[in-house]
C-alpha cells in the first residue's frame, strides 16, 4: 500500500518535473510556433545562474543566510534566462517566424554553441549545488511514507508558475496584446500593437520559464553542460501530446507521461519503461494527431 | 427528372463544435446544369461545396453522386477520381512549380504512383494541355512559376486545372472575388464556356456576375434553403431582399411563421 | 531552363574542386609516404620531425562524455611536460597531438586512425568508455598502433596493441564484492547504466554472489542520462537490500544520490558502493549528499605514497587549487610514464620493440608501486575501498596490501567459468 | 519541358558530371589511404542525404528519425561482418552478455546476400508501416518531426537495452573479412571506394530520374499544398509513404556502405544527434536541389573533420555558427547562393525560382 502511495506521489512529482520544463516550450512553441531546440540550454543557464548565485552568497554573505540563496536564485535564473531569451529573439528568432522547421534546425546550432560556452566558462564536469537546508528531509505522512520537501516543493512551484502564467497571458494587459499578436499578427499591428516588441517579449519569458526549470532541477539532478539535452525530447513530448497552443493539454500531457512512466518503469525497469511511455505517445498521435486537447481551425492549411 | 439528376444532396447536416454551419439542406442538380448559390455571409455557401467535395463530413443526410455512389463516406481524392472538381475561394494552384506543371498533374490519368512514376507526356496530352493554355490566355506563361502569376491569373490557372481534370461537376467558389473588371468579364466567357459540356455549382456574392447567366439561383441563408428559382424570381422574393438588406429579426420571424 | 543547368554546373565545378582540394590537402601525405618509401610501416615510426617525438591524445572533449574526459587530457598533459622538463625521451621532446572523440564512437575509431596513419604518432592516450575502446580496437589492431586505455573496465579483453592502466574487475570489482559480502551483508541490488560495462560487471558480479553465498535482491539498468530515480528507489526501499553496488555512469550518479538522500536514505541505512564516482565526481554530485558512501579504486588523492604528495602537488599547481586528482587521472599519468620508460628501455617508439620492453616494468605511481603484466598488458594495482568524508576526499577502509595482478578473463576464479568468451 | 535539346550548356554540364564522377573513381591515385576512408565515408553520408531530399526538399516532410533507417542498414551488414569474423559463433559480446547460442533472426545474416537484402528492406518496411499510419493519419509538419524523434528514442533505447542481441552502446565492431577478402588490406579498400561511388551516382540518377518524372511533381505538389492535392484526385498519403519507403531504403543502404568504411556501428549512429546533423548537411547543401545536398553532406563532414582537428576545443563554436547563419540567412543554403549569384544577374525569368522554395 505505502508503495503505490509514494508511487502515486513519485508520478505526480514527476509530472510536475516535466511540467516545469515543458512550460516554457508551451508558450514558445505553443503561441509562437518556434521549435525551440536551445530551450534545454536555456534551462542549463538557469541551472548554472543558480549556481553562482549560491557561490556569491558563499563568498559574501554571512553564513547564516546561505539557506536563503535559493529563494533569491528563483529570480535570477528567471532574470538571466529571460535576457539570454531577449537576446536570442532579437538577434536570431525573427528571422525565423513561419518557419518552424528551419527554427528547429537553427536553434539547435544555438543549443551547441551554448553547450561549448558552458564548458568553456564552467569546466566540462558538473558542479555541485547544496540544496537549502529548508529542503532537506521530507513530510512524513500516515504509515511513514517519506515525501521529499525538494518535490513538494517543485509541485508547489509549477502551480505558481501556472497561476503566474495564467494571469499574465489571459487578465493583463500584455497578455492580451501577446494573444491577439499570436492569433492575428496582421490584425494586431493595423490595431497598433508593437508585434516586435509582444514577440520579443513572449519569448523572453518563456526563456525565463526555462530559467526557473533549471533552478528547479538542481534539487534533483545533475548540473553540467549537457544538461538541457536530458530534458529537450521530454518537454516536446508533453506539448505536442497535450495539444500546441493550450496550457490545459500542456499540464494534462505532462501528468500523463509522468504518471505512465513511474507506472511503466515500476512495472517493468527505466528502459522498457520509457519505450513503452514513448510507444504509448506515438500510438496516441497516431490516434488524435492534434493532441489533448486540440484547436480546430476550418482553415485549409 | 430524377435519372438525371448529377448530384443529389438530402437533408445535409453540419455541426461545428455545436454551431450548425448547414441544417437540413437538399440541393439536386441535373446534368449539364448551371447552377448558382448565393446567400449572405455565413449562409452556408462554402461549406456545402465542402460537403460535396468530400472536405467536411455532413453530420447528418447523404450525398449521391451519379445517381447511386453515397459519397458522403468517401474521401476527397476518391471523390475527386470520381468526377467532382473545386476550385476553392483563394487561388490553391502549386506555387513553387511552372504553370505547364501545374496543369500537367492536373491532367486527367492515372494517379497511382506506379502510373506517375513511369508517365511519358504523350503528343495527345501536350495538345490537351495547350489547348487549355490558350484557353485560359496563359499560353505565354506556361514556364513561369505558378506564384509568380497575378491573382487573376492563378484564378484562371486552377480553372484550366479544373478542367483538365475533366470532372462532372465542377465546384467553383467566388471565382471572380478580387478580380479587377476587365478580369471579371473574362472569367464570364471562360464560365459560358465551361457550363455548356459539364454541370457546374457556382458560389457567388457578385450580383451582377450572376445575372449575366440564365440559369437557376439557389438562395440559402443560415445554412438552410431559402428560395430556389431564376434569377428574377429570385429577386423579387420577399424573403430574400429581407435577407440582402439586412432585415435579419423580420426575415427570422417570418420564415418561423411560415 | 539553361540557366537551372548552368547553377547545377556550377555546383559541380565546386564539387570537383572540392575532391581536389582534398586530393590536394592529401599531396603532402602522400608525398611523406613516398619519401619514407614505406607507406604502412612509416606509420609506425612516430619520429617525423627531428628531435621530436608526436604522441596522440584521444578523449572526449566535448559531448556527454567530456565531463569525465578533460580531467585525464590534463594529466596527461602534465605528464608529457613533465617528461620534456626532464629531458624528453630518448632525448627527444614529446609532442602531444590533440584529437576531439566528441563522445561519439564511431568519431573514435576516425581520429584514431588520422593519428596513427597521418599524424604518424608513436603511441595514443584515450578513451574512456568501453564503446570508445572497442570502437578503436580494430583500428590500432589493423594499423598496429598502440593505445593506452586509462579506465577501470568490465574486462575479458586483451588486445595485443593497447595497454590497460586502469583496473581490470579481479582490480576492483571483485575484491570489493568480498569485503561487502565479509563486512556489510548479503542482501546485493544491483544499479548500473544501461551500457556494457555494468552489466557485465553486474554478470560477474551475480556468479561470484552464488559462489560466496551473497544475494542478489535486485537489478537495474537505467538509460544513460536518466534523470528521475524515484522508482528505483521505491524498488530498492521495498528489496531492503544490505548494499547497493553502484555502476552508474557520470550524471545519473548525480541525480541518484541525490534523490537518495532525499527519499530519507543514508549511507548508515544502507551501504552503496560506486565504482565510477571518484574525487572529480564528488564534486560535482555535492558532498552533503555523498558523504559516507564508498567507493573501490586503486588510487585516491589521498593515498600515502611519496609520488603521489608530488603528483597532486604539481597538478593543483598547474591547474589550480581547487582542482582534485582522482583514480583515472592518476592512471593516464601513469600510462604516459609507463610508455616514456618502455620507450627509453626499448632505445625505439617502434611500436613492437616498445611492446616488447614494457614487459614486466616497473614504476613508481602515485597510487603505488605498478608493474606491467607481459601475458595480458594490463598493470598490477592496489585495490582500495575508501569512504567518502566531509571535505570530499576519501578515507581508505582496506587496501590490498600489495598489487594485484591482472586477471582480465579471471582465469583464477573457478565459479567465474561460465563467464569467459566462447571463442 | 520534355524536349531536352542537346544545347551547348546541357553539353557542359554533362561534362562537369563526367569529370566529377571521373575525378571521384580516380581519387585512389591521388589520395591517402586514410582520406580515402574519409572520403568514402563522406561519400555514404551523401547518399544518406540524396535520400533525405527526396522526403524533405521535394515532399516536405522533415524527418528527424533517418539516422533509424541509416543505422538499421548499418546493422544489418554488421551482422553479417561480426558472424564472418566469428565463424558463425555467437560474437564477443553475446558471450560477456551472458548469451551462449546464436539467436534465431542472426543466423541468416551469415549470407552476404541476405543480409544487404535486409539492409534495404528492414528500414524501408519501418518506414512504410510508420509512413503508413501517419500519413493516412495526416500527420504532418512539425507533428511528423516529433513523432519521428520519438521513434529515435524508442529504437534507441530498444537497442541499448537488448545488449546481448544487439551489443548494447558499444554497438557491434571488430570486423575481420567481407567474402573472405580482409577488410584491412589497402585493395579492399580502394574496391569499397568504388563501390561507394558507383552506388552514389547511381542513387544519383535513380533520385534524378524520380524526380523529373510526374511523380515528382506530384511530391513538390504535395510540398506546396498538401490538401489541395486531395482535390486533383490524388492520395498524397500514398505518395508520402512510398517516398519516405524509397528514402530510408537510401538511407539504409548508406549505412551498410557505412559500416564497411567505419568499421564500426552504435546505437549513437541513430540518435537525435545524427538525425538532426542529417538534416543539417541538407540545409546546407540546398533542400530540394539534389547535387546540392550530397554535396552539403560531403562539405558538412570535411569541414568537421577539419575543425575538429584544427580547434578541439572550440569547433564545436564554428559548427554551431555555421549552422544557424545558414538556416536563417542562406535557406536555400549553398546551392541556392550559386543561383542568386545567377539570378542577380538575370533576374527576369520566374521559372527558376521553382526549385528554391522553402519547403515548410
Amino acid at each position: 500500500m505505502d508503495v503505490y502511495l509514494l508511487q502515486l506521489f513519485n508520478g505526480l512529482s514527476i509530472s510536475s518535473i516535466l511540467l516545469l520544463v515543458a512550460l516554457g516550450l508551451a508558450i514558445t512553441f505553443g503561441l509562437m510556433k518556434i521549435i525551440n531546440m536551445a530551450h534545454g540550454e536555456l534551462i542549463m543557464i538557469g541551472a548554472y545562474s543558480t549556481y553562482l548565485t549560491q557561490n556569491l552568497f558563499k563568498d559574501y554573505l554571512p553564513e547564516s543566510l546561505f539557506n536563503w540563496y535559493f529563494v533569491l536564485a528563483i529570480p535570477v535564473s528567471f532574470g538571466i534566462a529571460f535576457i539570454f531569451g531577449l537576446i536570442l529573439e532579437m538577434s536570431l528568432i525573427r528571422f525565423l517566424y513561419g518557419r518552424p522547421l528551419d527554427s528547429l534546425l537553427a536553434t539547435w546550432g544555438v543549443g551547441l554553441v551554448l553547450q561549448q560556452l558552458a564548458r568553456t566558462i564552467f569546466g566540462a564536469p558538473n558542479v555541485a549545488v547544496k540544496s537549502p537546508a529548508w529542503l532537506d528531509g521530507g513530510l512524513r505522512i500516515m504509515n511513514g511514507t517519506l515525501l521529499p520537501y525538494k518535490r513538494l516543493f517543485i509541485i508547489a512551484l509549477v502551480i505558481a508558475c501556472l497561476v503566474a502564467m495564467y494571469f499574465y497571458i489571459y487578465r493583463s494587459h500584455e497578455g492580451r496584446r501577446m494573444r491577439a499578436v499570436m492569433q492575428n499578427r496582421d490584425m494586431a499591428a493595423c490595431l497598433g500593437v508593437s508585434t516586435r516588441r509582444v514577440d520579443a517579449m513572449t519569448f523572453a519569458i518563456g526563456s525565463g520559464i526555462a530559467g526557473i526549470a533549471g533552478c528547479a532541477l538542481t534539487l534533483m539532478g545533475p548540473i553540467g553542460p549537457s544538461l538541457g539535452t536530458y530534458y529537450i525530447v521530454d518537454a516536446f513530448m508533453v506539448v505536442v501530446l497535450g495539444g500546441v497552443g493550450k496550457l490545459v493539454g500542456t499540464v494534462l500531457g505532462a501528468t500523463g507521461i509522468g504518471m505512465f512512466n513511474t507506472l511503466f518503469e515500476y512495472w517493468t525497469n527505466a528502459s522498457l519503461g520509457k519505450v513503452l511511455v514513448f510507444v504509448c505517445i506515438v500510438a496516441f498521435l497516431q490516434w488524435k494527431p492534434m493532441g489533448l486537447v486540440a484547436m480546430r481551425s476550418r482553415s485549409l492549411d | 427528372m430524377k435519372e438525371s439528376a448529377i448530384l443529389q444532396c438530402d437533408d445535409v447536416t453540419v455541426e461545428f463544435d455545436g454551431f450548425k454551419a448547414v441544417q437540413g439542406m437538399s440541393l439536386k442538380l441535373l446534368k449539364g446544369e448551371l447552377r448558382f448559390l448565393i446567400g449572405p455571409n455565413g449562409a452556408g455557401k462554402t461549406t456545402m461545396l465542402d460537403v460535396i467535395c468530400g472536405k467536411v463530413r455532413p453530420t447528418a443526410g447523404r450525398v449521391t453522386f451519379g445517381g447511386k455512389v453515397d459519397i458522403t463516406r468517401k474521401k476527397e481524392h476518391q471523390i475527386a477520381e470520381l468526377g467532382i472538381g473545386r476550385k476553392f475561394q483563394a487561388p490553391s494552384i502549386f506555387p513553387s512549380m511552372s504553370v505547364m506543371e501545374n496543369l500537367e498533374i492536373a491532367m486527367r490519368q492515372k494517379r497511382t504512383v506506379f502510373a506517375t512514376l513511369f508517365a511519358k507526356m504523350l503528343d495527345e496530352d501536350r495538345d490537351r494541355i495547350g489547348h487549355q493554355l490558350t484557353m485560359i490566355g496563359l499560353q505565354e506563361k506556361s514556364g513561369w512559376r505558378a506564384g509568380g502569376l497575378s491573382h487573376g491569373e492563378k484564378q484562371w490557372l486552377e480553372i484550366g486545372m479544373m478542367l483538365l481534370q475533366e470532372p462532372e461537376i465542377l465546384l467553383l467558389d467566388e471565382p471572380v472575388a478580387g478580380m479587377t473588371d476587365k478580369e471579371t468579364d473574362k472569367t464570364g466567357e471562360l464560365l459560358h464556356e465551361i457550363a455548356r459540356k459539364r454541370s457546374v455549382v457556382v458560389v457567388e456574392h457578385d450580383m451582377e456576375f450572376v445575372r449575366n447567366f440564365a440559369s437557376k439561383v439557389t438562395v440559402m441563408h443560415e445554412g438552410k434553403l431559402l428560395k430556389e428559382g431564376s434569377m428574377d424570381e429570385v429577386q423579387s422574393d420577399d424573403r430574400v431582399a429581407e435577407v440582402y438588406l439586412g432585415k435579419r429579426r423580420d426575415a427570422d420571424v417570418s420564415r418561423s411563421t411560415a | 531552363m539553361e540557366r537551372r543547368l548552368f547553377y547545377q554546373y556550377c555546383l559541380l565545378l565546386i564539387a570537383v574542386s572540392l575532391v581536389l582540394a582534398g586530393c590536394g590537402g592529401n599531396n603532402k601525405a602522400a608525398s611523406t609516404n613516398e619519401a619514407t618509401n614505406a607507406p604502412t610501416e612509416a606509420a609506425n615510426s612516430g619520429t617525423s620531425a627531428e628531435g621530436e617525438i608526436k604522441v596522440g591524445i584521444l578523449h572526449s572533449q566535448s559531448g556527454t562524455m567530456a565531463i569525465s574526459e578533460v580531467s585525464v587530457i590534463d594529466a596527461e598533459l602534465m605528464a608529457i611536460e613533465e617528461i620534456n622538463a626532464a629531458g624528453g625521451v630518448l632525448g627527444k621532446k614529446i609532442v602531444p597531438v590533440l584529437e576531439d572523440g566528441a563522445s561519439d564512437w564511431p568519431t573514435f575509431a576516425e581520429k584514431a586512425r588520422k593519428l596513427i596513419s597521418e599524424d604518424k604518432v608513436a603511441t595514443v592516450f584515450g578513451g574512456w568508455t568501453s564503446a570508445s575502446r572497442k570502437a578503436m580496437k580494430p583500428v590500432f589492431e589493423e594499423l598496429n598502433g598502440l593505445l593506452w586505455y586509462p579506465v577501470q573496465y568490465e574486462g575479458l579483453e586483451a588486445s595485443p596493441n593497447i595497454f590497460y592502466t586502469g583496473a581490470t574487475t579481479n582490480q576492483q570489482i571483485v575484491p570489493s564484492v568480498s569485503w561487502l559480502l565479509e563486512n556489510r551483508g548479503k542482501k546485493f541490488y544491483l544499479l548500473g547504466s544501461d551500457y556494457v560495462f555494468p552489466r557485465t560487471a553486474n554478470l560477474i558480479i551475480k556468479e561470484q554472489l552464488k559462489a560466496e553465498g551473497g544475494d542478489l535482491v535486485g537489478e537495474e539498468y537505467t538509460p544513460l542520462g536518466h534523470t528521475d530515480y524515484s522508482t528505483i528507489i521505491s524498488k530498492i526501499k521495498e528489496a531492503k537490500p544490505d548494499v547497493v553496488y553502484n555502476t552508474l555512469n557520470g550524471d545519473s550518479n548525480v541525480a541518484f544520490f541525490k534523490q537518495l538522500k532525499d527519499a530519507g536514505i543514508t549511507a548508515q541505512d544502507m551501504t552503496t558502493l560506486s565504482v565510477s564516482v571518484a574525487e572529480e565526481e564528488i564534486r560535482g554530485i555535492g558532498v552533503d549528499v555523498l558523504e559516507g558512501h564508498l567507493a573501490a579504486w586503486n588510487y585516491y588523492q589521498t593515498t600515502d605514497t611519496p609520488a603521489n604528495k608530488t603528483f597532486v602537488e604539481n597538478y593543483k599547481k598547474k591547474y589550480g587549487d581547487d582542482r582534485v586528482t582522482a583514480d583515472p587521472i592518476e592512471a593516464g599519468y601513469t600510462a604516459v610514464y609507463l610508455w616514456a620508460a618502455a620507450v627509453e628501455k626499448a632505445g625505439s617508439t617502434d611500436v613492437a620493440k616498445v611492446k616488447e620492453a614494457a614487459k614486466e616494468l616497473e614504476w613508481d605511481a602515485p597510487g603505488g608501486k605498478v608493474k606491467i603484466d607481459g601475458e595480458t598488458q594490463h598493470i598490477y594495482k592496489t585495490v582500495r575501498i575508501g569512504e567518502v568524508q566531509a571535505d570530499g576526499q576519501f578515507k581508505e577502509l582496506w587496501n590490498s596490501g600489495e598489487a594485484v595482478m591482472p586477471d582480465p578473463y579471471l582465469k583464477g576464479y573457478d565459479w567465474a567459468a561460465s563467464i569467459q568468451p566462447t571463442e | 519541358m520534355q524536349l531536352k535539346p542537346f544545347t551547348t550548356q546541357r553539353i557542359w554540364i554533362l561534362i562537369g558530371y563526367a569529370a566529377a564522377a571521373a575525378a571521384l573513381f580516380s581519387a585512389p591515385l591521388f589520395v591517402s589511404d586514410f582520406r580515402l576512408n574519409l572520403l568514402a565515408k563522406f561519400l555514404a553520408f551523401a547518399i544518406v542525404a540524396l535520400g533525405l531530399d527526396l522526403i524533405w526538399g521535394y515532399t516536405g516532410i522533415l524527418s528527424l528519425g533517418h539516422g533509424i533507417f541509416f543505422g538499421l542498414g548499418a546493422y544489418a551488414m554488421a551482422m553479417y561482418l561480426k558472424l564472418e569474423a566469428s565463424g558463425g559463433r555467437p560474437p564477443d559480446f553475446m558471450g560477456w552478455s551472458g548469451l551462449k547460442e546464436l539467436p534465431l533472426f542472426w543466423k541468416p545474416f551469415e549470407y552476404f546476400g541476405f543480409a544487404v537484402a535486409m539492409g534495404i528492406i528492414i528500414p524501408a518496411l519501418l518506414a512504410l508501416v510508420l509512413g503508413y499510419f501517419t500519413f493516412r493519419n495526416r500527420i504532418r509538419g512539425v507533428y511528423f518531426t516529433i513523432l519521428t524523434q520519438a521513434i529515435v528514442i524508442i529504437t534507441t533505447t530498444l537497442l541499448i537495452g537488448q545488449q546481448a542481441y544487439t551489443g548494447g552502446t558499444n554497438g557491434v565492431t571488430g570486423y575481420s573479412t567481407l567474402l573472405g577478402f580482409p577488410l584491412a588490406s589497402p585493395d579492399t579498400k580502394r574496391v569499397l571506394y568504388w563501390v561507394t561511388v558507383a552506388a552514389l551516382i547511381g542513387i544519383f540518377v535513380f533520385c534524378r530520374f524520380v524526380i523529373g518524372s510526374r511523380f515528382g511533381k506530384v511530391l513538390r505538389a504535395i510540398r506546396d499544398g498538401e490538401n489541395r492535392i486531395r482535390f486533383i484526385g490524388y492520395n498524397p498519403a500514398v505518395y508520402q509513404m512510398v517516398i519516405f519507403t524509397i528514402s530510408a531504403g537510401i538511407a539504409g543502404i548508406a549505412g551498410m556502405l557505412f559500416v564497411l568504411h567505419v568499421g564500426i556501428i552504435s546505437p549513437s549512429m541513430l540518435g537525435i544527434v545524427p538525425s538532426i546533423e542529417m538534416v543539417l548537411w541538407v540545409a546546407i547543401g540546398g533542400r530540394g536541389t539534389l547535387i546540392g545536398a550530397a554535396l552539403g553532406a560531403i562539405l558538412m563532414n570535411w569541414a568537421k573533420s577539419e575543425f575538429s582537428t584544427a580547434y578541439p576545443e572550440g569547433w564545436l563554436f564554428f559548427m554551431g555558427l555555421l549552422f544557424v547563419v545558414v538556416v536563417v540567412f542562406m535557406p536555400k543554403g549553398v546551392a541556392g547562393l550559386v543561383s542568386q549569384l545567377k539570378v542577380r544577374k538575370k533576374r527576369r525569368e520566374p521559372k527558376n525560382e521553382g526549385v528554391r522554395n522553402p519547403a515548410v
